[in-house]
């Protein structure tokens, strides 16, 4: 019998809470994370809505029961918050004998610091320690020294599908026996940078995103973090399995730096050798946590994609970035999450703000939240700028 | 000398609170520490204050005190040494 | 079971065990000639015994009385035989020795022997040293002897198991007077140790060193 | 066995005013000692760590404005330190369930000199009148509790009272400790020989001596869960039975005291995730505490000394180490000793050298001093988010 990868932790923080408890009761209540900006200071407040976490850096350094701050940047503070919340449900503080890795992922790093020193540091040369903070991998050493990760690390770094890309290397070193235990993730923080960026390409919504909405005018930015635990299933002792993952692909569109394939080649790709991994037929997915970012260029590419794997027999669909906002880096994982959920307590997550079906696709996502149903397998969707498409399936413990 | 280790014993026994002894009980080659007299680090750290309050000799390296305070005699030879 | 196997009391040149008179010197002797009588009556070859200050001797000569042929670490582990007292005045009449030599700007030869004993705890050190007591010791100030909390958290220690025997008691002296009250207690049948207990003894002994 | 929880943590030193300041200097590096040329201590040069006075009056008479000076430094410092651990910890002071147990190896010492004497009445030297004075200005009914064993006073002063505690006599017990710097002390220590001229260096092969350091600390124990993720689990407190001044070859003494802290808190020794030791610096006192943590089995967890940082301050030693090892375990972060470079003593103990972060969960504070004792006591964070 195949030794599964098990996900025996879980922990999340985002726009809706600042761990599992928090989010899923507010994904329950519909109660969207998007608002004004309060804590990044840009321009922008007032007129981009956001999904930011409600809490100032110092508060933050304060959850984490750290009585100053030792420079830490936001997106190390938020991520290490998940971390422990999932390498906590897993019990691995004291497990000294099994080799233990971390492969997280980010795309914005510590910019946030780097955006308030680097005027001064050209300037006067002052606030020089930000430097260290700066690179994606200080947050992944930041984490595993504090959680006693020795045996293996790294960072993926793929735009959007970073952490879902982060969670299939850590299935495959379980596979491959690198590792035994392996905490698998990433996070993002809201930033001028991205914020400003985003805002040039012109696919920020003014108002709250409306995924697969005829009338959708763009995304919305959010930050947050998640991580998973993987194990090997034939090893797991004493804690409780919250789910397997069955299969998992990674595509790329080759077609624009940017802008997905319009007919979404490399989505389509991504979720047919995801399904064939697992080796599932496409009715046996039941629900699809879509990547839906709300851009006009993604829901019609996603769109499509998902009616030419699924054809007639589509399951039900719904995205929860007008929940959480598009938290970049951390969207795969964070989805990931709410993904096992879904399967734990047997629902499905509405898709808000949502109105009009989109002309050129034949579905409508799901704009109720749907109680005992019967989940077996959730497939989540994470397509990102350069074409990098990743797809996930989940299954039912 | 002989005055000079006389007048040794005595500021000895009295500096090191001997009680009992008379300056005739120390033999001038017996070993000060160790199993000798039985003195401790604190006798010895009371004997650099000796020398220093009685002779105006100042040890500069406190490890020496082993040596120079292994007997009375060696004591003597040294507080004459640094007199002349 | 914690029960009192002997105690003792001396002041005012008096000193009793289990409240019978052993010493008893006229008053206007000093304490150093009292100290240094019992010291040679007592017949103990303990040369260290001379470099100590007035409230190591005290405390030391308090507990020769008190141990008087009995060896406790021939019974008890010697980690679990400890030494809880209160004092007051602390090792007042060393710090103002060792004081004196600091404001003699001309002679300025402070004496390591005199600053060893400006801590209270050099004279449990001494009896610990004495008597191979490696457990539980403490050194509480307070004004007068606190009998409550005295109590109080040495029976907590014995009831917690961190103690088999232990000294307990008031080891005192300034320039006017001195007074060392101590009670053995140990884990075996005998007169309970407990507070009114102690509180009796203490305050029998005071009247006793009072009236005569 | 009713658990004990530690509130309130606060504490000034050479390094600042409070927790935030201290940590931010301690996980940069600074030490708060220097050379002091002052004849008020000592007629020559002499290293060590200092309370940064001008800044201390104005904050206190800012804090007691109609307070003329009738308090002496050293309980000026202990007023203000409890004072700002109950804004962050109210407590009922009326209670009789409430305790108030001071460390110190010499408090108002400063007051013997001759030009000191005239302006205190005469008993104001001894610590019991300290320590009711204090109590007093707090309005607390109960007497207050004064500990003077040397150098563990303070590791001590919070042993008794987690013990006092779980006793049942009181609910609420403030355990502060104070030690000023003072001529006496300077120049007995001196004397004593065992003084650095430069920064002490712990555990290394050059160390020359011990830094003196004022500092004081205080820390809220209670029975109360609430708001505390730190618990004081066991404590044991022990004697060498060796030398007066001496500490003991073998380190059985301190060992006694570590395995009589590790049986009460019923956790087996490799659940000690970092030693915070004494590490005086000086020839024999790290040499033993080398012994003692092989004895006791702890050869390989990480000890550092903050002794570097903030000089040995006897009384308050107990009180600022303990808040510093609270703080090591909530911000999961070790702090480098600062001045140990190569390994000087003979058992291959596991110093920290630089800062690290790591997962710690549970940690042991030891002190030893003169007099061979020695203490140690246990925390450990509750809350699982380690």
């Amino acid at each position: 019998m195949v030794d599964r990868i098990a996900i025996t932790g879980i922990g999340v923080i985002s726009a809706l809470g600042l761990n599992v408890e928090q989010n899923f009761d507010a994904l329950l209540k519909s109660q969207s994370g998007i608002k004004a900006i309060r804590i990044l200071n840009t321009i922008h407040n007032g007129e981009l809505p956001v999904g930011e976490i409600p809490f100032t850096d110092e508060e933050l350094t304060q959850k984490l029961g750290f009585t100053f701050n030792k420079g830490w940047s936001r997106t190390s503070l938020i991520g290490l918050l998940a971390a422990r919340e999932a390498w906590n449900q897993a019990k691995l503080y004291k497990d000294y004998k099994s080799k233990k890795g971390l492969v997280s992922a980010t795309t914005v790093a510590g910019m946030r610091r780097s955006e308030e020193f680097y005027c001064d540091f050209i300037k006067n040369g002052t606030g020089e320690d930000f430097i260290s903070t700066h690179d994606a991998g200080d947050s992944t050493e930041k984490i595993a020294d504090d959680l006693g990760i020795k045996d293996y690390l790294t960072t993926i770094s793929t735009a959007c599908s970073s952490s879902t890309n982060s969670i299939m290397l850590g299935a495959r070193l379980l596979k491959n026996k690198v590792l035994d235990k392996v905490l698998v993730g990433g996070m993002d923080s809201l930033t001028k940078f991205t914020l400003n960026g985003f805002n040039s390409l012109m696919i920020l919504d003014k108002q709250n995103c409306r995924s697969f909405d005829d009338n959708r005018a763009g995304l919305n930015l959010g930050e947050g973090a998640a991580f998973l635990v993987l194990e090997r299933e034939s090893e797991v002792e004493d804690k409780a399995i919250l789910g397997y993952v069955a299969g998992y692909a990674n595509a790329n569109d080759a077609y624009h730096q940017t802008a997905s394939s319009p007919e979404g080649k490399g989505a389509a790709l991504a979720m047919s050798k995801a399904l064939k991994m697992a080796k599932l037929k496409a009715e046996d997915i039941d629900y699809i946590n879509a990547h839906g970012t709300a851009t006009l260029n993604n829901d019609l590419s996603e769109g499509l994609a998902i009616e030419e794997v699924f054809g007639k027999k589509l399951p039900k669909i719904s995205s929860t970035k007008p929940f959480t906002g598009h938290t970049l880096g951390a969207a795969g994982v964070i989805e990931s999450v709410f993904s096992i959920l879904a399967l734990k307590h047997q629902l499905i997550y509405p898709n808000l703000n949502f109105k009009t079906q989109m002309k050129e696709l034949n579905f409508s996502p799901e704009t109720e939240l749907l109680r005992n149903l019967k989940l077996n397998f959730v497939l989540s969707n994470s397509f990102g700028f350069g074409g990098n498409n990743s797809s996930i399936i989940f299954g039912k413990h | 000398m002989d005055k000079l280790i006389q007048e040794l014993k005595k500021e000895i026994i009295e500096a090191l609170n001997l009680e009992d002894m008379e300056p005739d009980d120390i033999d001038a080659d017996e070993a000060l520490f160790g199993d000798g007299l039985g003195l401790d680090s604190i006798d010895a750290l009371e004997l650099i204050v000796l020398l220093e309050k009685n002779y105006g000799i100042k040890i500069e390296n406190p490890k020496d005190g082993k040596t120079i305070f292994h007997s009375v005699k060696t004591m003597a030879n040294y507080i004459q040494s640094r007199q002349k | 079971m914690y029960s009192i196997s002997k105690h003792i009391f001396f002041s005012k040149n008096k000193l009793l065990s289990n409240f019978e008179m052993l010493y008893n010197f006229e008053n206007s002797l000093t304490f150093a000639n009292v100290f240094k009588t019992i010291y040679k009556d007592l017949g103990v070859r303990y040369p260290k015994y001379f470099k100590m200050d007035a409230l190591s001797k005290l405390g030391f000569l308090s507990t020769e009385v008190l141990l008087q042929n009995r060896s406790l670490t021939e019974i008890y582990k010697s980690e679990k035989i400890g030494i809880i007292v209160a004092n007051s005045a602390s090792t007042y009449i060393m710090d103002s020795k060792h004081q004196a030599s600091l404001d003699d700007k001309e002679s300025y030869f402070p004496s390591p022997a005199n600053f060893v004993y400006t801590l209270p705890n050099i004279m449990t050190g001494e009896i610990c040293i004495r008597h191979k007591f490696k457990g539980e010791n403490a050194v509480f100030i307070s004004e007068e002897f606190d009998t409550e909390f005295i109590y109080k958290y040495t029976n907590k220690l014995l009831i917690d198991n961190k103690l088999d025997a232990t000294i307990v008691g008031y080891v005192n002296i300034d320039n006017d007077d001195y007074e060392a009250f101590l009670m053995l207690v140990e884990n075996k049948e005998g007169e309970i140790f407990d507070l009114n207990t102690l509180k009796e003894t203490y305050t029998k002994y005071k009247l006793l060193t009072w009236i005569n | 066995m009713k658990r004990v929880f530690v509130h309130g943590s606060y504490l000034i030193s050479s390094l600042g005013f409070g927790i935030k300041e201290n940590s931010t200097k301690l996980f940069a590096g600074k030490s708060g000692s220097e050379l002091i040329l002052d004849k008020k201590y000592y007629p020559k040069a002499f290293f060590a760590s200092k309370i940064d006075n001008k800044r201390f009056n104005k904050v206190f008479k800012d804090l007691f404005p109609d307070i003329k000076n009738s308090y002496t430094f050293f309980e000026q410092l202990l007023i203000f330190v409890i004072q700002q651990s109950l804004k962050k910890y109210p407590i009922d002071l009326k209670s009789e369930e409430t305790l108030l147990i001071i460390s110190s190896t010499k408090g108002n010492i400063d007051l013997l000199a001759k030009n000191e004497k005239s302006k205190w009445k005469e008993n104001r030297v001894f610590l019991w009148k300290s320590a009711q004075i204090i109590k007093d200005f707090f309005g607390i009914q109960n007497k207050a509790i004064v500990i003077s064993n040397a150098c563990i006073s303070g590791v001590e002063a919070i042993g008794i009272g987690s013990r006092m505690i779980r006793e049942g006599s009181y609910k609420n017990i403030i355990v502060a400790g104070a030690d000023i710097l003072s001529e006496f002390v300077v120049a007995g220590f001196q004397s004593f020989q065992s003084l650095s001229s430069k920064l002490c260096r712990p555990y290394d092969a050059n160390r020359t001596g011990l830094n003196l350091g004022e500092a004081a600390g205080v820390v809220i124990l209670t029975s109360e869960e609430k708001k505390s993720d730190i618990e004081v689990l066991g404590s044991g407190i022990s004697n060498d039975a060796n030398h007066i001044s001496g500490p003991s070859r073998t380190g059985d003494g301190l060992y006694f005291a570590i395995k009589s802290a590790i049986d009460e808190s019923s956790i087996k020794v490799e659940d000690i995730d970092f030693i915070s030791g004494h590490g005086t610096a000086t020839n024999y006192n790290d040499e033993m505490e080398s012994k003692a943590f092989q004895l006791a089995g702890l050869e390989n967890t990480p000890i550092n000394s903050l002794k570097g940082y903030w000089g040995h301050t006897l009384g308050a030693a107990g009180l600022i180490e303990s808040i510093a090892a609270i703080e090591t375990m909530k911000n999961n972060l070790l702090i480098k000793t600062l001045g140990y470079d190569k390994h000087g003593v003979s058992i291959p103990i596991n110093i920290v050298k630089d800062n690290q972060s790591l997962p710690i969960k549970t940690v042991l504070k030891t002190a030893s001093g003169f007099g061979g004792a020695n203490a140690a006591i246990i925390f450990q964070k509750t809350k699982n988010n380690v």
